[in-house]
This record gives C-alpha cells, structure tokens and sequence, in this order.
C-alpha cells in the first residue's frame, strides 16, 4: 500500500531562504509521528508542505498518493492542519465558526455538535465571538474545527501550546482514536514528554532536514 | 462541493460577519456621506456641483469601495482563514464568487445611499425616461466593481503593505467603469443637456467589463491568492 | 540530492540560460549585435527623415515632427503590451508553459512602459506647442495615462515575490487582464468627444514624405523595440539563474546549521 | 526619559519601518497622484479642473493621508506593539508626538509631490506674491493634519473594525482644514481672482488648529489609547 | 517591607464579562509564582492587570507599592509583561526591535548586546526582519526585549510554549538569576511539570478567582 507521506530530497524556500533544504520523510497509515527539533529548524515549513501551502522547490513529495511537487492543490481538502495561527473568524461565534469550516468540507450537523462536545465548548462558550476568548479557548475552538473535518492525515503544529490539562487530555485522546480508526497523524512539538508519550515514532528536524 | 453552493456558504458567512461586526453601517456609510460633503465644500464654486455630481456619486462609490475590500480581506488574513480555506480544498472560484456576492450586495446599499444624496445634497434629478436607464448603469457597474475589487484584494491579500498596494492595482483598472458609469448616470440626470439615448452604449461597456472580469476571476483566483 | 530536479519542480529547465553557467555569459549574440547596428541605421535615418527632408505641416510648421517620434512609440508600446499578453497566454497554457514566455512578457512590458512614457512626454509637450498647455483631460491622454499606470502596476505585480512559477502565473493573469485596455486607448478617440486627433494616419491624411518619414520611425522602433527585449529578457534569466545559484549556497550553509547542533 | 527623546525614538523607529517596508514610496505616492488624476477625470467638464484644482489637492491629501495613518497604527497593532508601549512607562505625550512627527514628514513628501501635479495636470499657476502664502499654508496645514490623524489614528487603533472607523473620525475634523487650506491655496493660485491678501486669515485658522491639536494631542493621548 | 503584589477582592471586567471575579493575591519579593488554572480561568486577565493594562473595577489591588485600582499607569516602566502577542515590529529587524524597546526604558547598548546573546539571536537571526522569522524564534526576540528591560516585576503568559529544549532553559535560568538578584517573577503556564519545578509556589486561578 502506498505511503502516506514519501519526501526524497524535498527543498522548500521561503524569500529566498530555504527552509526545506532536501527532506527525507516516509510515513506509514496510522502511525502517529512527533516532529521535535530546535527553533527555526523546519518543522511548521514540513508540515505547511505536506498540506500543499508551501511550494515545493525541488525533490520527490507525494502526499496521500499525490505528487504536491506537480500540483500541490491536489492533495487538499484530505488533509487537515492546526497551524500556529487558528484560522478563525473574531466575529463569529464560537458554534458559527466550526459550523463554517465543518460546511467547507460537507460535514454533518452531528460532526460538528460532536466535535464541539469532544473540545468542551458545547456550553456557555458556544454562542461566544471568538474575540471574547481566551488564548486557550481559541486553541480548542480551532482544534474542533479540525475534529469535525475528519481528514485522512493530521498536520498539528504545537496542538498542546495554550491548553489546559483537560484539554491535553481531550486532544491525546482524540488523536489517538483517529489513528485507530486509520487516519494518519502528524504532530510537531516541543513538549518532548506529553508528546512522545502520544507518538508512535519520532523523528528530528534540524537544519531543513529530517533525521531518522 | 458544487462551486456555487461554497459561493454561497461563504457569502453568508462574509454578510454574517458584517451583520455581527455592523462595520459596513456604522462605519462605512457615513464614510461615504462624509466623502460626499467634503466634495461639496471643496468644490463649493457657483454651481459645479450639479453639473459634476454623477461623476462625484461614482468616485464616492470608488473610495468607499476600498475601504469594503480592505475589510473583507483584512478578515481572512487576520487569523490565516485564508489558508485554512485553501487546506480545505475550497474552490478558488467558489471564494472568488462568494466574496464577489457579498460585495455587491454591501456596495449596492452603499450606492443607492450616495444616488439619494446626490438628489438632495446636489438637486441631481433623475429625467423619468432615465430611470431604467440609471437602474441598468447600477446593477452593471456594481457587479463589475464587486469582481474586479474581489480579485485585486485576494490579490494583495497575500502581498506586504496590502492596505496600500490595493488602490494602486484597483483605481487604473475601474477607471473604465467610473467614466462608463459616469457618463451613463450623466445621461440618465440629463446633466450638460445629454440625452438617455447616449447612455445605452456605456451600458455595454460596463456589462463586457463585468462578465470580463467575472470569467476571469472564477477562473484565475486560484493562483492568485495562494502564496 | 540537489541534483533531483524532476522537470514539474519550478527551477528552470526550459530556458538554456537556468544552468548558473550562463550567468557569466554576455546577453549580446551576433543576431542581436546586427539588430543593433541596424537599430542605429534606422535611428539615424529616422533623424535625417524627421528633422530635415520631410515637410514642415500647413497648421503645425516644424512641430508636426513630433509625431515621428510619438506615434511610433505610442504603435511599439501597443505592440509591447500585446506580446506580453500573448506570451503570457502562451505561459497560461499548460502545453507550451516555461518560463521563457514569462521573461518575454515581463521584458516587453518594462519596454512597452518606456515607450508608453516616450508617448506621453512626446504628447505633452507636442500640446504645449499646439494646442499651448501641457496636459487636457482629454479622453485618448487619459485612457494613455491610465494605460500607462496598470502596467507600472503589473510590474509591482511581478516584484510580489514567491517562486518564480508564483510569480509568472500571477503576472499572467494581470497582463491578460491589463491588454484589454490597449483597444480602450486606440477606440477612446471614437467613443468620447476629443481634442486629440483622431485616426489621420489610417485615413491617409499625410502628405507622401511625411507618411514615409511616419514609417521610417516606426520601422527603427521596431527594430530598437525587438533588440531591448531580446537583451532584457536575457537578463531576466540570468537573475532567475542567479536566485537558483544563490540557492545552492544556501543550501549548504542550511545544512551546516543542522551539522552544528 | 524626556518627552522630546521619547518622540526622536519613536519617529526614527517608524520611519525607519518606512525606510525598510517602502510602502509609501511604492503605493501611497502612486495612489495619490491616482486620485489626482480619478478626480480630473471624473469632473473634467469644461474647465472646471482649474477653477477647483486646489480643493482637488486637498482632497487628495486626505484621502492619501487616511492611509497613511491607518498603516501608522497597523504597525504598532498588529502585534501588540501598543500595550507593549504602555507597560514600557514611554509617555503618551512622546508617542504622540513621535507619530506625529513621522507622519508629517510623509505628508509633506506627499503634498509637495501632489503640488507639482496640480501644475502641470491642472495648469494652476502659482501668483509670484503667493509663493510665501503657500509655503506657510503647507507648514501649518501638514502639522495641524499630521496632529489630527495621530490623535484618531490612536482613538481607532483600539477599536474593533479600525480599519472603517477611522475615516469617520477623521474627515469631520479635518473638514475646516481642507477649506482653509484650500482657500488659502486659492488665494496663492489667485484662482478666481482671489487674491494672496485674502490667504491670511485662513493662515490663522490653520494655525489655531494646529496649535490646538497640537496640545490636546500630547495631554490626552494617553487616556484615548489606553483601552 | 511593603508585598511586591497585593491583592484583595479584585474585580475586572472585559466587554462586560467579569474576566476577574474577586482575586486576592500576595506575592513577597523574589519569588517565582506560577498561577496554574484551566483555560478561561483568568491568568492572562490577572497577569495584564498587575502590569496595569486591565482596570480595577473593584478591590484593593497594589503592584510595587502603587495603588493600581487609583492609577494603573503608576506602576508601569517598573514592571516588564511577555503577553501571548510579541508585541513585535514585524519590518524590523531581530536587533532594531531589541534595541528600540531597550532605549524606550533607557536599557544601555550592552544591556541590548547581553540579552540577545542570552536568548541565542547574536548571530545571523539578528539582521533577520522579524516577518521572517520562526514562531519560536519571534518568542526568543520578544523575551531578549523583556531581558533587556531588567524589570523590578516580571509577568510571564505561557513563556515556555513555542521555544525549544536550549531555550527553555536558557528562560528558566535568567529567570532564576532575575529572582536571585531581588526581582520579583509571576509565571502563567499550563507546562505544569516545568514550570512547577521552577517556580517557587504556586497558586491556581479559577473562574477569575485566585487563593494565595
Ligand atoms: C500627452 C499628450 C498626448 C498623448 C498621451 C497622446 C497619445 C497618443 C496615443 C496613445 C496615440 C496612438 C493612437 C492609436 O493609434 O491608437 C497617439 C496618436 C497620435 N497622436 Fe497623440 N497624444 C498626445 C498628444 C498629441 C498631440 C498634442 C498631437 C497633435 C496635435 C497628437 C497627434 C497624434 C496623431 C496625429 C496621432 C496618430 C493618430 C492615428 O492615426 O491614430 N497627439 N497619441
Ligand atoms: N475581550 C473580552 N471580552 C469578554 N470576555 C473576555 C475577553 N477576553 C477574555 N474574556 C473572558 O475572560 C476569561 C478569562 O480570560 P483569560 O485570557 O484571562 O483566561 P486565561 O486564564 O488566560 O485562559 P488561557 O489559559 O486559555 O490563556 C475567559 O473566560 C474569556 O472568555
Ligand atoms: N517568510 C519567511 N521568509 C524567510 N525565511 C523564513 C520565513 N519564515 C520562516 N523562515 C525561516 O525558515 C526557518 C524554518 O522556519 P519554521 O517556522 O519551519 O521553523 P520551526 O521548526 O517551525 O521553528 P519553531 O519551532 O520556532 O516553530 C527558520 O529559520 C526561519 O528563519
Ligand atoms: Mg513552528
Ligand atoms: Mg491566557
């Protein structure tokens, strides 16, 4: 069966620098991979390149079985990322938000309740703006929006920053049942404990590149 | 998902937002009469106003027209939505459409506020034969404001300095609708003696403007925005 | 690993001049060396023509020379902005895309502008001399000017940055967008009541010499145009071969951060 | 620190960011001269352009300067940095004056610019007896607006929707300057024959603004941005 | 001597929600608080109202001597704040910024040399625009500007998330010395394991309520 992520020599440049300086990935179905490595190393430009953001410059990147280095939109809308940034509308509320990004990509009214439940905004929060929240809030709001999309890989860029221990708990858990149910899952962090706990298998990125 | 039902998820969500934030009424409206009045102090001189108000009606219309694109814009980039929405897999032109629909519908309010003002403020009056003829110059140059504002913002969306790399691109490029419009509203007024007969070939050229740029964004805006 | 370039990356492998070796080439061949000669030829004749052997005109004495300068630059810039569309066409369709077509556009229209500019300062200053002022809201100085500006503004479009596959795709888009203007300028005397002459040339309202001195100067611009951009489309290339090399180096200094830690 | 340090830094910093970002440079000049020409076109109805050319520079500036001042601010608001600002200790007062500062060297820059169009766009001819008369309406006016969009720039940065707010802020104070400078500028133009005698009142009137907003700027900068 | 925070019965309100519903706290000089608390708790709101950003509806509240609920600029300049936004120019480069915070509070040139050598930016990262940078290496820059201000209070909000192995302790150690050499320092964190281990006491927020 056809990896889920296969990079050879990926190179990736950003103003002129390159961030990606010929990455070697190969990730299987299921496995749930933690990215650690030191600031500024690569980890957010990997996992923005897997999601088909971040131009491929040079080398082999099949994500899913697409060729990103060909066309990288082809792999989208199947792979779903948790960037530093929370991609949430202030002025919505909290319900109206996951509503959107849930009816971006079809998902069920049930999904999205469900995912709300899952993240714990399901009460007073719910009918918030996302303007009123705190870091942490927003953080949950953005992970359930994710939830409800039910992509096949999971791109979580330092997913547990800014939440609390329930919600650490909460999101273990919710990547754990998503790789047991066959979705593969991909996590950058600097929590080396919390996070190595989850992952099934760790790689470093130092430089551009990843090792082991 | 169908193009046009993303176009009309995010246009929801775009009109949503304003209906929360209530930019738009608070905010821009009075802009625009604002923008209005200071033409009519600046150019307070024995009796231009009459003659020029069509032409100050549209250039109302323009800068207020910036003020909405920056904004509808400035909400997909605030938080990086803009990627999100492409990670989605959402089609390029269903969001080309959408925010297009959402535009219009916001600047068609804002335009008919100005033309009632301009009534009032400029004793502009509409010649009765010139009423559709006014109706059509509306909703023809509104639609190609709203595509060509929505291409060029998801254009600079992405750029540095986008507040003010936008008007740049935009102005040169509704030229064309501000002197059709113009000179179509003119002939709906009857102002300088012209008559509604002259209107109806501007109307042609706002129409070839709007479905030119309508094609092209539903087609291009892909590659536009995606940085 | 450098080496992996399968062809769908967007380092250039259309053009001959994406191997970094061709940075130390010099953008002239002998075609162009010729061009250039050429080029001169034509400028001089274009001189003896314009200033000496054609006719001063009825109304506007010697200032009708001006127009073996304006309307051949104000011809060249038309045709610079249509090249730039077609080749960004050219680029736009997947069969023949490289990013040849994209430096050819790009080159044509920094030409096209200087040549638009030529129109307009020619212009002016022809009106100071025949109708006594400057500039006039006019319909066909207008739509010029504006003309003039969206193409500045598609060379912005072009410095946005991103890769060089980015860059091209977006600036296509913008020229196909920009040409449409070009029959808005040449139609402008047509649609809105104007001070600028109208067609006078088409409708052969020029005197023998005069209208041969009118062709000399637009076969030399011609020529001048075809040699700019041959040169400047060159050296497009070698700056995105450069960007490629510089690449290379940083490279290896990204990767001895990683050797470091 | 002393007030006068605190606004040296603050003005270098910002025009330093200038210096780096080049956005004025690059788009906020070109969009100036734009309008310019928008509105020539749009009014160029039997030489009314330069009966009205200095109410045109005028108007020009303003909408120019709504983007300048609104870039002002999004820099200090897109990270943070104002807070920051504020638990730093840095006065108001020194904030104040320091954008206000860089702001008016960028207005000048433009205005001159915008100036020299006017002549040669509009054929406005400067009256020899004028040339003193405009040179200090520019001085007093570039401060008196340099103040003026520093003290709403900073109101509306910590509004939600600035973006809009500010140009509703703005305009309504910025009304007697654009009048009287317009005036005063008419009078240097002798535009209808008006002559430079009639410029100094206005002179005054500027002035007064300017010292005006000068000193409420500086005092009461602190209790606007502090949210 | 005079408590470097005092608080009693402290009531803040933020778009008419009670962010801080009746807090009392008192912090002695030279220890290293970390206020723990779920998300939404009010950490973040407690932490901006001792650097006098959000204030007092009601109660006593004293920073450093000042009455913060009669004047919350009092304190300001005496107190540093590392919020969950940089409060960085994005055009600027990793040094400009640096220097420009440290001249705002009169820092000398070593002071600015010293920080920046400290959090690991003295090398090509220091002409690097800060738009350029890494999530992590933009925390770094923003933690050199509050080094460089040698604050007599610090206010941490989640200081360690986004930085790596070396700069977390890079962070713990200055903080440490801070303390040592008589600073007084308030760590909001949900890295309860690390930032437990630094700090001195801690005190949990919940519900805009704090006990300590
Ligand atoms: C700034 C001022 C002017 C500008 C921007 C300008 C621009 C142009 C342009 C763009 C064309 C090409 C028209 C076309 O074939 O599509 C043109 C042609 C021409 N211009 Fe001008 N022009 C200016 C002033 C003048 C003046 C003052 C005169 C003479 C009194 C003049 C005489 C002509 C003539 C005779 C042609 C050739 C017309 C034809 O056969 O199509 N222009 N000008
Ligand atoms: N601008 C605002 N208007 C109204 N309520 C707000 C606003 N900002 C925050 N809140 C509310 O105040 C409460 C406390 O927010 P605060 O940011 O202090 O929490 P926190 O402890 O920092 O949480 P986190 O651990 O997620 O950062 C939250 O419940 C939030 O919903
Ligand atoms: N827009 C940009 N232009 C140029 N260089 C950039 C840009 N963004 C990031 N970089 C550089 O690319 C490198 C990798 O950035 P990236 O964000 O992938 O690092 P990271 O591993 O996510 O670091 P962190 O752990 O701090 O998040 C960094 O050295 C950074 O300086
Ligand atoms: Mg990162
Ligand atoms: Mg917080």
């Amino acid at each position: 069966m056809a990896p889920v992520v296969h990079l050879e020599g990926v190179v990736a440049v950003m103003g002129g620098f390159p961030v990606l300086a010929g990455a070697d990935l190969h990730v299987e179905r299921g496995e749930i991979l933690l990215l650690r490595g030191p600031n500024g190393a690569g980890k957010t430009s990997l996992l923005r390149l897997c999601a088909g953001l971040l131009p491929v410059e040079r080398g082999i990147a099949q994500v899913l079985g697409c060729d990103i280095a060909a066309d990288r939109t082809a792999v989208r809308n199947r792979v779903g990322l948790l960037g530093h940034s929370n991609g949430l509308y202030a002025d919505l509320s909290v319900s109206d938000n996951v509503a959107f990004w849930g009816a971006t990509v079809g998902a069920s009214g049930d999904d999205v309740a469900a995912s709300l439940e899952r993240m714990g905004l399901s009460g007073r929060l719910a009918k918030v703006p996302i303007s009123r929240l705190s870091a942490g809030q927003r953080r949950r709001t953005a992970l359930a929006c994710l939830v409800a999309r039910r992509a096949e890989l999971w791109l979580l860029d330092e997913p547990h920053a800014g939440l609390d221990a329930a919600g650490r708990d909460d999101l273990d858990a919710t990547l754990r049942d998503a790789s047991a149910a066959g979705a593969t899952v991909m996590v950058a962090s600097h929590e080396l404990e919390r996070a190595g706990a989850l992952a099934s298998r760790v790689v470093e990125v130092v430089g551009g590149q990843v090792r082991g | 998902m169908s193009t046009w039902r993303i176009a009309r998820l995010i246009a929801a969500k775009d009109l949503r937002i304003e209906l929360r934030s209530r930019v738009v009424t608070n905010q821009v409206l009075p802009f625009a009469a604002l923008v209005m009045v200071m033409f009519a102090f600046a150019l307070d001189n024995d009796n231009v106003l009459t003659r020029v108000a069509p032409g100050l009606v549209w250039l109302a219309t323009l800068f207020s027209m910036l003020v909405l694109v920056q904004r509808a814009f400035a909400v997909e980039n605030a938080d990086g939505a803009l990627d999100a929405l492409q990670v989605a897999g959402v089609r390029p032109g269903g969001i080309f459409l959408g925010k297009a629909l959402a535009l219009g519908a916001q600047l068609a309010v804002l335009e008919i506020v100005l033309l009632l003002m301009a009534v009032v403020l400029y004793q502009a009056q509409v010649a009765a034969s010139g009423a559709i003829l006014l109706i059509i110059t509306f909703v023809a140059a509104t639609t190609g404001l709203a595509f060509v504002g929505t291409l060029y913002g998801g254009l600079a969306a992405g750029a540095k300095g986008r507040e003010t790399l936008l008007p740049l691109l935009m102005l040169p490029v509704v030229a064309p609708v501000l002197i059709g419009a113009t000179r179509a509203t003119e002939a709906a007024f009857g102002t300088n003696g012209a008559t509604s007969s002259e209107g109806w070939p501007w109307i042609g050229l706002l129409t070839l403007f709007a479905v030119l740029f309508g094609v092209g964004g539903t087609l291009a805006f892909g590659s536009l925005i995606d940085e | 690993m450098t080496s992996a370039v399968p062809p769908t990356t967007s380092t250039d492998t259309a053009s001959p001049s994406g191997t970094p070796g061709a940075v130390r080439r010099p953008t002239g061949t002998r075609f162009t060396r010729v061009l250039g000669v050429a080029t001169l030829v034509g400028m001089i004749w274009l001189v003896v023509f314009g200033l000496f052997l054609s006719p001063n005109d009825a109304t506007q004495k010697a200032g009708v020379r001006i127009l073996y300068i304006h309307v051949p630059s104000a011809w060249l810039a038309y045709l610079a902005f249509g090249v730039t569309g077609l080749s960004s066409l050219a680029y736009m369709i997947k069969r023949t895309r490289s990013l040849t077509w994209d430096r050819i556009a790009g080159a044509s229209a920094e030409v096209g502008v200087l040549f638009m500019g030529i129109t307009l300062v020619s212009g002016s200053l022809w009106g100071r001399i025949s109708w006594g002022i400057f500039w006039t809201w006019d319909s066909r100085l207008t739509t010029t000017a504006f003309l003039f500006v969206t193409y500045i503004g598609y060379l912005a479009v072009r410095n946005l940055g991103g890769t060089h596959q980015q860059r091209a795709k977006r600036s296509a888009i913008i020229a196909l967008l920009a040409v449409l203007e070009v029959p808005l300028v040449h139609f402008s005397v047509k649609w809105w009541r104007p001070l600028h002459q109208n067609e006078s040339v088409a409708e052969g309202k020029l005197s023998g010499l005069m209208l041969f001195s009118l062709f000399v100067g637009i076969i030399a611009f011609t020529l001048l145009y075809v040699w700019l951009v041959l040169h400047r489309q060159r050296v497009l290339a070698m700056e995105d071969a450069l960007d490629d090399q510089g690449l290379d180096v940083a490279l290896a200094e990204r990767r001895a951060e990683g050797a470091q830690v």
